[in-house]
C-alpha cells in the first residue's frame, strides 16, 4: 500500500475514533448525572482521533525514513562478495540494482546476480510496505483502544487536544525558520567550492567582472588556468547605481504622497487614490521590465539627444527610474502608516501654538517619524538591491565599474540569472559564483533588513 | 512513470529543439509532444548528469561539445550512456543598423577594434583606435562600438576562436611571442566602453544598435533573417553569411549544435529514441525542412548518417 | 440665568460666545452656548463626561477646525473680532490663543526647542541672544527654569509628566498668547505636581486670561474666579466659583456637585 | 452687560507688538504653505500620472493583438487526399487498453496525410497566379493550420468530400505587414515577405479574403515555436493557474497558523524574536534567491520534478509565506483586546477564544492579504527561470505535476523572441491578461475589505 | 486592621484572599493582601488610581494569567478550594467566577449568540429550546428583554453603551457564575445608563457575589453593602460601606474621601 493510501486510510480512521470518543462521553455523561465532564464531547473525540492517528503517522514518517537505508543494507549483504567492491563503486551498483527493480534505465546486459538482487530489493520493499501497514494498523488500535478506555469525567481532553494543535501552529511557524535555513544551505555548499577555485579576496574586493567563457581556450589547451577575473565591486556598484536612482526618484515622490495623502487629502481623495497609486505595487515586475525596455529607455534616449546627452536605452537611468515608479507605492504605504502613527497630540501641541499645516509636519510630524521612515527606506532600498526582473530587461547587463548613470551596467541579481542559465559548464567558477553572489545578496539584506527592523521597532517603542 | 520527452540546455539550441518538439508532437499521435526548457548549456548538462530516474531529463542540448569534467559527473551519477548527436551548424554574424554603414569585415578588423593593445610600429600600444576607418580605410567612418555576448554564453567562445584569435594571429608581431603569451594577448579587451558585452539574449544586442546608431553586434544567423528590416549583415573575409556559404565552410564564423541523449532512458521513457532520430532526420532538418527554414544549418549527409546511426546503436560517450 | 449677574463690571471682556452650536457629522455636541469670558479671570469648566466642555474649549481657538467632521455655528469673538470670519487667520489666531492640552504633549525635541519653537515660528526673536531670552523668561514664569536649566539640551520627553506639562504651558506663554486654553491639564498628573501647576496658574492669571476644563471639582474651587457647569452640550449655570460650589441655582448643577451622578 | 460682536478685520490697535510680529511673519508662512501642498499634489498627480501612462502605453501596444489576420478559405476535404481508413470505436468486449492502441493507430494514419495539400488548393482558388509562385503559396497561411483541419478529421472524418468554408490564421509575417507594423518602404532584401505575397495579401485584404478577427487562438492554444501566429497563452495560463492552487492551498493555512501562533500564543522570548526577524527578513529576500533555494532543494534534495508547476508553487508558497503571515499578524494586532478577555472571562480556553472569536473576526484581513500575496506570486518570474519554468511547453497541462511554463515566463519568452514585429504586440497582450488578472484579485480583495469589515 | 471587626457572622464566606502579592515583572503592584468576601454581598474597592483595584480583582479569577509578566504569590479561595492549585482549571473557575469590564465589550455577533456562546461552550444547554430558555432568564434579569427581544438576531455592537453593558452582564449571567467581579463597569455610560445599571446590581445580589471596582464613590457609597479603599498596592480599609463614607478609620482614608487628591 502505498503512502498515499495509507494517510487516506488514517483520515477515515480518525473520524470513526471521533466518533467513537464523542459517543463514549456523551454516554458517560448522561447515564450519571453526577459526573460532570471536563471537556465537552467533541473534545473527547478528537482527542480519541488523534490518539488514535498520530502514533502511526509518526511511525511512517519514522520506518519511510529508515527502512530504504536498512533494505539497502540487506540488499548489499545478500550480493556474492566478488561481485562486492567497496565505497563508491556500492552506489553505484545499488542504483543499478534500483534501476533493474524499478524496470528503468537499464542499459547493458544484466548479469544473474544482479537480477537475483533486483528481484530481492523487490520483495523486501514490498514486504517493508506490507510490515509498516500492519504495524501502523495495530498501533492506531492500540491508541484508539486505550484513549477510548482513558475517557472519564475527570481527563481533561481539551487540554491534550488544544496541545497536539499548538504544536501544529508552532510547526507553522517554524517553516519561515526552515526557508532561511534551507537557502543558506542550498547556497552556502557550492559557494565553498565556488572559493576552492577564486580566492575570496579576489572575490569581494576585485574590480574587474570578466569571468571568461568557461571552458574558453581549454580546448586549446594553451590557456589552462585562465578563469577570468570574479571581482563582485562592478556588480556591486551597479546594484547600488541602480538602487540609488530609484531611491531619487521614490523617496521624494513616495513621501510627498504619503504626506499628502496622510495629512492633507480628504478622505474622499484619499479613499479613490490610495487603491490607484497602489495599482503600482501590484503590477508584476516583469511588466516594468518591458516598460522600461520599450518605453522608458527610447524616450530617455530622445530625452537625452535634445539636452546633448548621450543617454543609452538601457541604462542604470532606465532601469532606476523604473524601478523608482516601482517603489513610489512601497515607500508611501508604509510612510503614511508611520506618519499616522505619529500620536495626534504632536500635531495638535504644534498647531495650537500658532504654526500653519507645512509648518507641523515638517518640524514635528516628520522629524518624530523619521526613524520609522529611514526603516521604511532601508526595506526599499532592500527590494530594489533585490529587484531582478527589470534590471534583467532595461540596465543593460553591462558589468562596468562606473558611477555614470548613463551607462549600461550590471547588477548582482542579474549576473546569478546570467551565469546560472548560460552556456558555463556547471562545475566551472563561472556557474559557481551564482552562488556565491547570491549569499552575498542575502547577507546584505539580511543586513539592511535587521537595520531597518530595529530602527522601525525602536520608532514603534517610542509612543507606546 | 512520466511519458513526456524532457529535453534542456542552450537557449540557441531551444528554437530548434523546441519546433522540432512540436513537430514531432504534430507528427506522433501516439506520443506526448516533448517539453523543452532553457537554462543554458552548463544547466542543461547539470541537470542532465544528475543521474537516471524520470525526475532527470533526456535530452541536454548543448552550443558546445560536453567537457571531460562534466561527462565524467555524468558517469559518477550513474549516467554512463551519454549518446552525442550533433544536429547542425549554427552561423554567428556580425550585423549593423540597417541606416548605418556597410562593413566588409576581416578577422583582424574585428581584433584590431576590440583589443586592449595593438602593435604600431613594432610597439605593443594601447589600443588607439577610434572609428573603423582609421583600422582600414575600406570600413565605413563611424566610431567603434562593438556590442559581443557576454562570457556566459557559448557565442563567445566561437567568436574568440574564430574571429579574434584567427585574426589576431594573422599579425606578425604576435606570431612573433611565445606562443603561450598569444591567446592572453589576442583576448585581452579594451576596457574604455567601446567593447560591451551582452550577457542577456540577442534582442538585447538589437535593443543596443536601435539605441546607438554606430553599434555592430553580433548575433545568430536565425534571428538576423528574422529581423532584415531593422539590422544588415556584414560580410567575414568577403563571404557573405548564408545557409549556403555556411555549409559550403566558407564562412568561418560558424559552429555545430548538439544534443546528448542519456541512453539509460531510451526504452522507458516512451518517444525517446523516436524524438531523437526525427530531429536529425532529413524531414525535420535537412534541406527546405522547418528547422531549416528557422535557421539551423543543415548536416551534410554524411554526418546525418552518422548521427542516426550513433542513436540506433546507442554509440555513447 | 442672566449675564449681568455674573458679570464683573470692572473687568474688561475678552472672548464673547453667542449661540454656539457644535455638530460632529449629525451629532450635536453643543445646544447653543452663550458666554462672556472676562480678561485675566480664570474661569473653570466642569460637568460630567461627553456634555461638550472639551468641544466648547476648541472652539475658541478653532482647533476643532482640525476634526473634519466637526461643524460650529454661531458667533465667537476675540476683543470684538470675530474668529470664525472667512478672512480671519486661524495661525494668527491661535497664537493668540494658545492651547495646553489634558496629557502633556512635549514635542521629541531638546528642551530648549520645546520652547523656542513658537517663537521661531513666527519669528519673534532673531537673534540667538533674543531666543535665549524667550526660552528663560518663559521657564521662569511656568516654575520650570530652576528643574532644568541645565538640561536645555536633552529631550523633553525625558521630564517627569509635572514637568512636561509646565514645559507645555511654558511653551505656550513663549509666544505671548493673550488667552490660554487648557483641557484638563492635571488629569495625568500626581497630586503633587498637581498642586505646582494650580499654583503656577494662580500666577500667570496676572498675565493671561485661562479656561480651564477640570474633571475635579476640587480644583475647579481651588483655581478658578468663576466656573461654568456643562450638561448635555448646554451651559447650565456659570457664575462666581464659590457660589456655583456652595448655592448653585439649578438642581442640576447640585444633583452633580453633591455626586448625585457622573 | 453685552458686548457687541464685530466682524472687525486687523485690529492693529488692540494688538500686542509680539502679535504685530506674528502678523508681520504670515504673509511669507502662507506661500510655504501653498508650495509644500503643491508639492504633494504634484507628488500624487505625478504618481497618478505614471499608472496611467503605464496602462495607455502596454494597452495602446497590446490591444491590437487580441485581432490576428486570418484568410478565409473554402477547404475541399478531397477524398483523394484525405484517404483514411474508418474511424474506429469501440467494440464490446474489447479492452479499453485494446481500443485506444486502436484508435492511436488510426490517429497516426491520419497524421501522415498531407493536409497541406487542402490549404493549399483553397488558395488556388482565391489567388490566381498561384501555380507560378508555389513556394509563396507556402507562406501564407501559417503552419499550424494543417493540424487544425487535421484535427477537424479526427473530430468528425464525415466532412471528408464537403467544403468547408474555414477562416484559417494567416502567418505572423503577413500579420505584421497587414497592420504596418514594418517598415514598408524597405527593399525587397530587407523584407520578410516576398513581393508576390505582399502583393497577394494586399489584395487579399482589400477583397475581404484576409480579415482582422478576434483572435480566440491567442487564449486557446498553448505556446508555438514552428507556427508562431497560433501561439498562444493557454499553457502558460493553466501552468499559472495551478501554481496558484498549490500556494493557496499551502501558503495561507500555514501562514494563517503560523501568525496565530505567533501573534495569540507564543510567548515573547528569543527564539521567537528569532522567527520574527526571520519572518521579516523572508518578505524581503530577492525573489531571485528563492529560485536557487527552489533549484537545490525541491529539484536537487526532494527530486521534484523539473519546470512543474508543484515546484514554482512550492517556491512560490515560501515567498508568499512571510507576506500572508505579516498581514494575518497585523490584523490579528487590530482586533481588540476586549474581545478575547470577554471569551476568557466567560471561562473560554485561550484557543477557544483565539478560534471562536478573534479568527473569525480576522477573516477579511487575511483574505486582503492572502489575495494580494497570491497576486505577488502570480506576477513572479525571476525565481521561475531558474528552476525550469523558463521551458517551451507545446501542450497544456493537465495537472500541477505536468511541465508548463507560468504568464511571467510566457511574458519573459515573447519578449526575447527574434521575430519582434509580432512579438512585441502579443507580449503587451499577454501582460493585459496578467493585468487583468492581476486587477481583479486586487478588486477582490477590496470588495472583500469592504464586505466583511466589521466595525466595532 | 483584624478580619474579626468586618466579618458579619450570620454570612457565608465566598472567597478568602491571604497575603496576596502581585508582580508585574520586578515591580509589586499589591503588597500582601488578606480579605474574606461574603455570599451576596457587594463589595465595592475604591482607591487613586493606580493603587491595585484592576490587579486585585484580576487576581479573583486568574486573568491576570493572560499577562506574561504577571505573577501572584499568597493564597486565594473560592469555597475553601485553592484556585491557584496546579490542579484547577482556570477554564472552571472563569465559568463560576465571571467578569464583567470596563469598556462594554460584546461579541460582535448577534444579541442571542452573545448569550449563547457561554452555555453553548460549557455544554450548558443541550437543545435549542433549553438555549432559548436560558438567553431569556439571562435577559430578562439582566433587565434588558423588553428592548431588545425582538432584535434578538441583530448585532450586539449595534446597541447603546448601556445596552451593551448590560448585554455583558447578562452574558455572563447566562453561565450561572456564583460570583460576579466588575471593573469599573459604569464609567464608559451616560449617568441614565449608570442608574439603570446601579439597580440591576442591586438586584443581582439576590443570587450573585458581586465584587465592584469604581473611581465614583457616591457610586460606591448607593451600591455597596461593603468597601475597600486601596492606596499603593495596600488595603488600607475595608468595612461596612456607611461607616468608611462617614467615619473612616484611617487617615488616608479620610483624605481620599474628602478629596484631598485623586
Ligand atoms: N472627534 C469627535 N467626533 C465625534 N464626536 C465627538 C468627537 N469629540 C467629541 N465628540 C462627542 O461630542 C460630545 C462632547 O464631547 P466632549 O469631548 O466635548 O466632552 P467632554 O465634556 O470634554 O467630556 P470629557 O469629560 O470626557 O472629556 C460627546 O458626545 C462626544 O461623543
Ligand atoms: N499589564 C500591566 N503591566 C505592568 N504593570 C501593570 C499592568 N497593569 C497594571 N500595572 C501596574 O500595576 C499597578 C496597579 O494597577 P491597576 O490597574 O491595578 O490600578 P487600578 O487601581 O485599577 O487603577 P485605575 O483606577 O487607573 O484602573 C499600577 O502601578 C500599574 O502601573
Ligand atoms: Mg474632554
Ligand atoms: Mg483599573
Amino acid at each position: 500500500m502505498n503512502n498515499f493510501s495509507l494517510i487516506l486510510m488514517l483520515l477515515v480512521l480518525m473520524a470513526v475514533a471521533y466518533q467513537f470518543g464523542m459517543v463514549r462521553s456523551r454516554s458517560l455523561a448522561g447515564g450519571n448525572n453526577s459526573a460532570i465532564m471536563h471537556s465537552r464531547p467533541h473534545h473527547y473525540g478528537m482527542m480519541v482521533g488523534l490518539w488514535a492517528v498520530l502514533p502511526p503517522l509518526f511511525i511512517m514518517l519514522l520506518w519511510n525514513w529508515f527502512s530504504p537505508g536498512v533494505i539497502q543494507s540487506m540488499v548489499l549483504a545478500s550480493i556474492p562478495a566478488e561481485h562486492l567492491p567497496d565505497g563508491e563503486q556500492a552506489a553505484i551498483i545499488m542504483r543499478r540494482i534500483s534501476n533493474l527493480a524499478a524496470n528503468f534505465g537499464i542499459v547493458a546486459e544484466a548479469a544473474e546476480w544482479e537480477l537475483n538482487a533486483a528481484n530481492y530489493l523487490q520483495a523486501l520493499r514490498q514486504q517493508s510496505a506490507l510490515m509498516l501497514t500492519a504495524l501502523m494498523f495495530i498501533v492506531a488500535s492500540v491508541g484508539l483502544l486505550l484513549s477510548f478506555r482513558k475517557i472519564q469525567p475527570s481527563l481533561r481532553a481539551r487540554h491534550q487536544v488544544e496541545k497536539v494543535m499548538m504544536g501544529l501552529l508552532l510547526l507553522c511557524s517554524t517553516v519561515a525558520i526552515l526557508t532561511t535555513i534551507g537557502i543558506v544551505l542550498s547556497m552556502v555548499g557550492e559557494t565553498l567550492k565556488f572559493f576552492t577555485f577564486i580566492k575570496p579576496s579576489d572575490f569581494f574586493f576585485g574590480t574587474t567582472w570578466n569571468p571568461r567563457f568557461s571552458t574558453a581556450g581549454v580546448a586549446d589547451g594553451s590557456l589552462t588556468g585562465s578563469q577570468g577575473s570574479f571581482g563582485l565591486l562592478p556588480l556591486l556598484s551597479g546594484t547600488m547605481l541602480v538602487a540609488f536612482i530609484a531611491m531619487l526618484v521614490a523617496i521624494p515622490l513616495g513621501l510627498m504622497v504619503a504626506i499628502y495623502m496622510a495629512e492633507y487629502a480628504p478622505s474622499k481623495v484619499r479613499n479613490t487614490v490610495k487603491p490607484v497609486i497602489e495599482v503600482l505595487a501590484g503590477i508584476p515586475t516583469i511588466v516594468y521590465g518591458f516598460f522600461a525596455l520599450v518605453t522608458v529607455g527610447p524616450f530617455l534616449t530622445d530625452l537625452g539627444a535634445m539636452l546633448g546627452l548621450t543617454i543609452r536605452a538601457t541604462s542604470a537611468l532606465t532601469a532606476g527610474v523604473v524601478m523608482g515608479i516601482m517603489l513610489i507605492p512601497f515607500i508611501s504605504s508604509l510612510s503614511d502608516d508611520i506618519l499616522t502613527q505619529v500620536p495626534k497630540a504632536l500635531r495638535d501641541g504644534s498647531l495650537g501654538l500658532g504654526a500653519t499645516k507645512s509648518e507641523t509636519i515638517r518640524k514635528v510630524v516628520l522629524p518624530a517619524a523619521l526613524p520609522g521612515i529611514v526603516g521604511a527606506v532601508l526595506l526599499a532600498v532592500s527590494r530594489a538591491i533585490g529587484e531582478t526582473m527589470i534590471v534583467v530587461l532595461a540596465a543593460g547587463n553591462s558589468p562596468s565599474l562606473t558611477a555614470n548613470p548613463f551607462e549600461a551596467v550590471s547588477t548582482v541579481t542579474v549576473t546569478i540569472v546570467n551565469q546560472l542559465t548560460g552556456d558555463n559548464d556547471f562545475a566551472s567558477p563561472q556557474s559557481l559564483v551564482a552562488f556565491a553572489l547570491g549569499l552575498t545578496l542575502f547577507v546584505i539584506t539580511l543586513l539592511l533588513n535587521v537595520v531597518a527592523l530595529v530602527i522601525v521597532r525602536k520608532y514603534r517603542e517610542q509612543y507606546e | 512513470t512520466r511519458d513526456t520527452v524532457q529535453v534542456a540546455g542552450s537557449s540557441t539550441v531551444l528554437p530548434f529543439s523546441s519546433i522540432a518538439a512540436e513537430e514531432f508532437g504534430n507528427n506522433f499521435a501516439q506520443f506526448k509532444t516533448p517539453v523543452v526548457g532553457s537554462g543554458g548549456s552548463g544547466g542543461g548538462l547539470r541537470q542532465f548528469c544528475q543521474g537516471v530516474g524520470t525526475n532527470t531529463i533526456d535530452i541536454a542540448n548543448s552550443s558546445r561539445a560536453i567537457r571531460s569534467a562534466e561527462l565524467e559527473t555524468c558517469k559518477a551519477n550513474g549516467v554512463n550512456q551519454v549518446i552525442e548527436v550533433k544536429i547542425g551548424y549554427d552561423g554567428i554574424v556580425f550585423a549593423s543598423r540597417i541606416d548605418a554603414g556597410t562593413f566588409a569585415l576581416e578577422p583582424v578588423h574585428v581584433f584590431l577594434a576590440q583589443a586592449a593593445q595593438v602593435p604600431q610600429n613594432g610597439q605593443m600600444v594601447a589600443n588607439p583606435y577610434t572609428r573603423w576607418s582609421q583600422i582600414d580605410k575600406s570600413l565605413p567612418d563611424q566610431a567603434i562600438l562593438l556590442a559581443i555576448p557576454g562570457s556566459n554564453h557559448g557565442t563567445r567562445e566561437v567568436y574568440e576562436e574564430k574571429v579574434i584569435l584567427d585574426g589576431c594571429k594573422t599579425l606578425p608581431e604576435v606570431k612573433a611571442m611565445p606562443s603561450g603569451d598569444q591567446n592572453n594577448f589576442c583576448l585581452a579587451m579594451r576596457t574604455d566602453g567601446r567593447v560591451v558585452e551582452i550577457a542577456g539574449d540577442y534582442t538585447e544586442t538589437l535593443a543596443r544598435l536601435q539605441a546607438q546608431k554606430d553599434a555592430v553586434g553580433v548575433f545568430g544567423l536565425s534571428f538576423y533573417e528574422s529581423n532584415r528590416d531593422r539590422i544588415k549583415v556584414a560580410t567575414v573575409s568577403d563571404v557573405v553569411p548564408t545557409v549556403d556559404n555556411i555549409i559550403a565552410g566558407t564562412y568561418p564564423v560558424s559552429r555545430p549544435l548538439f544534443f546528448y541523449v542519456k541512453g539509460e532512458h531510451i526504452g522507458v521513457i516512451p518517444g525517446l529514441q523516436q524524438f531523437a532520430e526525427y530531429f536529425v532526420s532529413e524531414a525535420a532538418s535537412g534541406e527546405g525542412s522547418p528547422l531549416e527554414a528557422a535557421g539551423l544549418i543543415p548536416l551534410s549527409d554524411a554526418e546525418r548518417t552518422e548521427v542516426l546511426n550513433n542513436i540506433r546503436n546507442k554509440k555513447a560517450l | 440665568m442672566s449675564e449681568s449677574t455674573v458679570l464683573n463690571d470692572a473687568a474688561k471682556v475678552k472672548m464673547t460666545a453667542r449661540d454656539v452650536k457644535v455638530f460632529y457629522g449629525t451629532n450635536q455636541a453643543i445646544h447653543g452656548i452663550d458666554m462672556d469670558i472676562m480678561e485675566n479671570e480664570v474661569i473653570a469648566f466642569i460637568g460630567p463626561s461627553g456634555c461638550g466642555k472639551s468641544t466648547f474649549l476648541r472652539c475658541l481657538n478653532r482647533m476643532n477646525d482640525t476634526i473634519d467632521i466637526c461643524r460650529v455655528t454661531g458667533q465667537i469673538a476675540l476683543d470684538g473680532q470675530d474668529i470664525y470670519h472667512p478672512s480671519l487667520d486661524v495661525v494668527q489666531l491661535r497664537a493668540q490663543v494658545g492651547m495646553v492640552f489634558q496629557k502633556p504633549n512635549p514635542f521629541p525635541k531638546s528642551i530648549y526647542d520645546n520652547i523656542a519653537y513658537g517663537p521661531k515660528l513666527h519669528g519673534l526673536a532673531s537673534k540667538k541672544s533674543d531666543l535665549d531670552d524667550v526660552v528663560e523668561s518663559s521657564l521662569r514664569r511656568a516654575g520650570l527654569w530652576e528643574e532644568v536649566k541645565d538640561r536645555l539640551n536633552q529631550p523633553g520627553t525625558g521630564l517627569s509628566g509635572g514637568q512636561q506639562q509646565r514645559l507645555c504651558i511654558a511653551r505656550t506663554i513663549a509666544v505671548s498668547p493673550e488667552v490660554i486654553l487648557m483641557d484638563e491639564p492635571c488629569s495625568a498628573l500626581d497630586p503633587i505636581a498637581t498642586s505646582i501647576i494650580e499654583e503656577l496658574i494662580a500666577e500667570l492669571k496676572q498675565n493671561f486670561t485661562i479656561v480651564i476644563v477640570t474633571h475635579n471639582m476640587q480644583q475647579a474651587a481651588r483655581v478658578s474666579d468663576r466656573t461654568a457647569f456643562f450638561h448635555l452640550g448646554n451651559l447650565i449655570e456659570l457664575g462666581v466659583t464659590n457660589d456655583v460650589f456652595t448655592n448653585p441655582t439649578q438642581k442640576r448643577t447640585e444633583d452633580y456637585i453633591t455626586g448625585r451622578y457622573g | 452687560m453685552t458686548t457687541e460682536v464685530k466682524n472687525l478685520k486687523g485690529n492693529a490697535a488692540t494688538r500686542s507688538k509680539v502679535q504685530q510680529q506674528v502678523v508681520n511673519s504670515l504673509q511669507k508662512r502662507h506661500r510655504q504653505e501653498k508650495l509644500f501642498r503643491g508639492a504633494g499634489v504634484a507628488a500624487v498627480s505625478i504618481s497618478i500620472l505614471l499608472v496611467v501612462l503605464l496602462f495607455v502605453n502596454i494597452f495602446s501596444k497590446g490591444l491590437p493583438a487580441f485581432w490576428q489576420h486570418a484568410i478565409k478559405l473554402d477547404i475541399y476535404f478531397d477524398p483523394a487526399v484525405v484517404k483514411i481508413a474508418e474511424k474506429p470505436v469501440q467494440q464490446a468486449g474489447e479492452s479499453d487498453n485494446e481500443f485506444r492502441q486502436r484508435d492511436l493507430e488510426w490517429r497516426s494514419a491520419v497524421g501522415m496525410i498531407n493536409f497541406n495539400r487542402l490549404i493549399v488548393d483553397g488558395l488556388q482558388k482565391v489567388i490566381p497566379d498561384a501555380n507560378e509562385h508555389r513556394r509563396d503559396l507556402q507562406r501564407i497561411v501559417t503552419s499550424g493550420e494543417r493540424f487544425a483541419i487535421r484535427d477537424l478529421v479526427i473530430k468528425d472524418p464525415s466532412i471528408i468530400g464537403s467544403t468547408q468554408s474555414l477562416f484559417l490564421l494567416t502567418d505572423a509575417n503577413i500579420d505584421v505587414w497587414l497592420k504596418g507594423n514594418i517598415d514598408r518602404s524597405l527593399g525587397d532584401a530587407q523584407q520578410q515577405l516576398s513581393p508576390k505575397v505582399r502583393e497577394w495579401v494586399e489584395s487579399l485584404k482589400a477583397q475581404g479574403v484576409i480579415q482582422n478577427r478576434f483572435s480566440f487562438a491567442l487564449f486557446m492554444n498553448p505556446d508555438s515555436r514552428s507556427s508562431l501566429a497560433s501561439a498562444g497563452l493557454a499553457g502558460a495560463f493553466m501552468g499559472s493557474l495551478y501554481m496558484m492552487l498549490v500556494v493557496i492551498v499551502l501558503a495561507i493555512p500555514m501562514g494563517v497558523a503560523a501568525a496565530i501562533y505567533l501573534e495569540e500564543f507564543a510567548p515573547k522570548n528569543k527564539l521567537t524574536d528569532l522567527v520574527e526577524v526571520n519572518i521579516n527578513n523572508l518578505a524581503a529576500v530577492p525573489s531571485i534567491v528563492f529560485g536557487l533555494l527552489g533549484a537545490s532543494i525541491f529539484i536537487g534534495w526532494f527530486n521534484l520534478p523539473m519546470s512543474a508547476p508543484v515546484v514554482g508553487g512550492l517556491v512560490l508558497t515560501l515567498m508568499t509565506l512571510p507576506t500572508v503571515i505579516i498581514a494575518t499578524r497585523s490584523t490579528l494586532k487590530a482586533i481588540p483586546p476586549s474581545i478575547r478577555q470577554a471569551a476568557l472571562g466567560l471561562g473560554a480556553s485561550k484557543s477557544q477564544a483565539v478560534f471562536h472569536h478573534v479568527l473569525p473576526l480576522a477573516i477579511p484581513g487575511i483574505l486582503t492579504g492572502s489575495i494580494i500575496g497570491v497576486a505577488q506570486a502570480l506576477g513572479e518570474s525571476a525565481p521561475l527561470l531558474l528552476i525550469g519554468m523558463k521551458s517551451f511547453v507545446a501542450s497544456i497541462p493537465s495537472s500541477a505535476m505536468e511541465q508548463s511554463t507560468a504568464l511571467p515566463v510566457q511574458i519573459y519568452l515573447w519578449q526575447g523572441n527574434e521575430l519582434r514585429n509580432f512579438f512585441e504586440a502579443r507580449t503587451s497582450a499577454a501582460i493585459i491578461v496578467l493585468l487583468a488578472l492581476m486587477l481583479s484579485l486586487n478588486s477582490l480583495a477590496i470588495w472583500l475589505r469592504k464586505r466583511y469589515e466589521v466595525r466595532w
